[in-house]
């Protein structure tokens, strides 16, 4: 079985989880419907030896294939999709990792699927300078997780060309700001990221939305 | 390890538009939505008048009973059907009820009343149609009641 | 029996049916703990002559004592008024009014309760100027049916003196909202409605509050 989405896609969102979650395995979701864990080794024993295990809270215990791939900084990767019907929101999920006949447990976590959320970043962000001086309305789309719309929060990041970058807070699932006290005549870039707002739902920043640049 | 109350609104809104939403897609369908077994499901009619005269345990044995009724029902159905994308659809709805399962149990929910009530209703149903059409009005009734409740500062 | 309320307020409510729905017998709740349903008549046969029957799914069919008025339009209406125990939301609800022994069937529909909603208009409609010009804010109370709470859509409509009036959508069951770019020192009247939203309750806009008027 192949990885998540295209190869690439899939190292960035494994970077930024390397980034965040100190645990092993790393666990996400892109849409609640799914759920990938994986961990990297540098040295790993035999990739045959590792097994995966989960056990959805009042199911029996369950197997998971794993597959193996190199990652783009030199270590080795392995990765357990799980089966979709073995996602539910909510629900304590164990999961670990063994080498042996599960004799030897090398990794294990209690995780939710909901509290591992990690989104496709915002699209279509567009930033327009106002009629008033130093001043952008930026807007966006939002990542397509259908009918939770209003439990995301987003961070915009700004920066004139250069410059060390600021962040803006967007609380409440809203798709637009309008940011001030800019400097006139000056070229921004800006990027804007998502992540669950933490209630039911929590998880990872996705990564940045692409940049777009506008002069104030 | 016991789950906090769970009292986000937006939470089961989402489970119930998804239920409409399935609900909504199986409305046409017709022989490979026949089920070749019946199946028994919670009878989702809920009285207003009655349901605030109820004690909290009495709603509670109903919710949980009617929910795991329902939760059988679906995943006997996603086994009985032949068609794979229908099947994963059903896993998906099973999963879902998983979700609300656990936000029941978050409000104790399952807790053994003193005296065991009578059992609540039932029907008999033996199309997708009615099922996806039962799952819904359970979440959208009995569920989102009990929980409306269940949430409230003051107490009943 | 008589009609539900006062019969000018019964009138009202099935003037906006008559407008809104267009099956027979029309039908609605008003706080889910009841059930009216009617039809009107230019050229009726003898009243006597009609029937009602319901039949909750599951169990057996019922009838229902018609009441018969004249309508200030100058049709009859036959209304019957539901035992409360026989008001179930979340099921279907086979409603139908026949002549004869039930043998010619007139009208039949399908019903669920939770679907015909037709609330009391808000009430303790205010509206206030801003600092800024042309703008108003307003605010009202919810009706106050503890189920409905968190499910109802309003609606706020606005006009100068002798204009055209607009509306504005208000989702998410906030009961405020900031009117922005008015005529200055103009006089507005406004009034709001209320609706389900149509995920767990839906049903038909309420009559219109009783209008306020403000100046910019």
């Amino acid at each position: 079985q192949e990885g998540a989405g295209p190869d690439n896609g899939f190292n960035i969102q494994a970077a930024l989880l390397l980034g965040e979650e100190p645990l092993d395995p790393k666990c996400f979701t892109r849409c609640l419907e799914d759920l990938t864990c994986f961990w990297e080794s540098s040295s790993p024993p035999s990739a045959t030896e590792y097994g995966f295990f989960y056990v959805v809270e009042g199911d029996a215990p369950q197997r998971c294939n794993l597959s193996v791939a190199r990652t783009p900084w030199n270590s080795t990767r392995f990765t357990c999709i799980f089966p979709p019907q073995d996602t539910p929101s909510f629900t304590p999920l164990h999961v670990g990792a063994y080498t042996g006949n599960s004799s030897n447990i090398v990794h294990a976590r209690t995780i939710m699927v909901n509290q591992v959320v990690l989104l496709d970043p915002p699209s279509n962000l567009t930033a327009r300078a106002t009629e008033s001086p130093g001043q952008l309305t930026v807007s966006w789309q939002p990542p397509s997780l259908r009918y939770l719309e209003s439990s995301l929060r987003y961070e915009v990041a700004f920066a004139p060309e250069g410059a060390e970058r600021q962040m803006v807070d967007i609380p409440d699932g809203r798709t637009e700001c309008l940011i001030l006290n800019l400097r006139g005549r000056t070229r921004y870039a800006l990027a804007v990221r998502v992540k669950p707002d933490g209630v039911s739902y929590s998880g990872y920043w996705s990564a940045w939305s692409a940049p777009v640049t506008v002069v104030t | 390890s016991p789950l906090h109350p769970i009292c986000d609104a937006r939470v089961m809104e989402k489970f119930i538009k998804e239920a409409r939403d399935t609900e909504n897609a199986m409305e046409g369908c017709t022989n490979s939505c026949n089920l070749s077994e019946v199946l028994t499901v919670p009878d989702t009619k809920v009285n207003f008048n009655e349901w605030k005269k109820m004690d909290r345990q009495t709603q509670a044995a109903e919710v949980w009973g009617g929910q795991a009724l329902l939760s059988a029902a679906v995943l006997r159905a996603r086994d009985l059907v032949p068609d794979p994308s229908l099947s994963q659809q059903l896993g998906r709805t099973y999963s879902n009820l998983r979700g609300v399962t656990q936000i029941l149990r978050s409000h104790n929910a399952q807790v053994e009343p003193a005296l065991p009530p009578a059992p609540p209703p039932t029907l008999g149903i033996q199309t997708l149609a009615k099922l996806l059409s039962v799952h819904s009005n359970f979440l959208r009734g009995r569920v989102k009641l009990f929980l409306t409740d269940a949430c409230r500062p003051d107490t009943r």
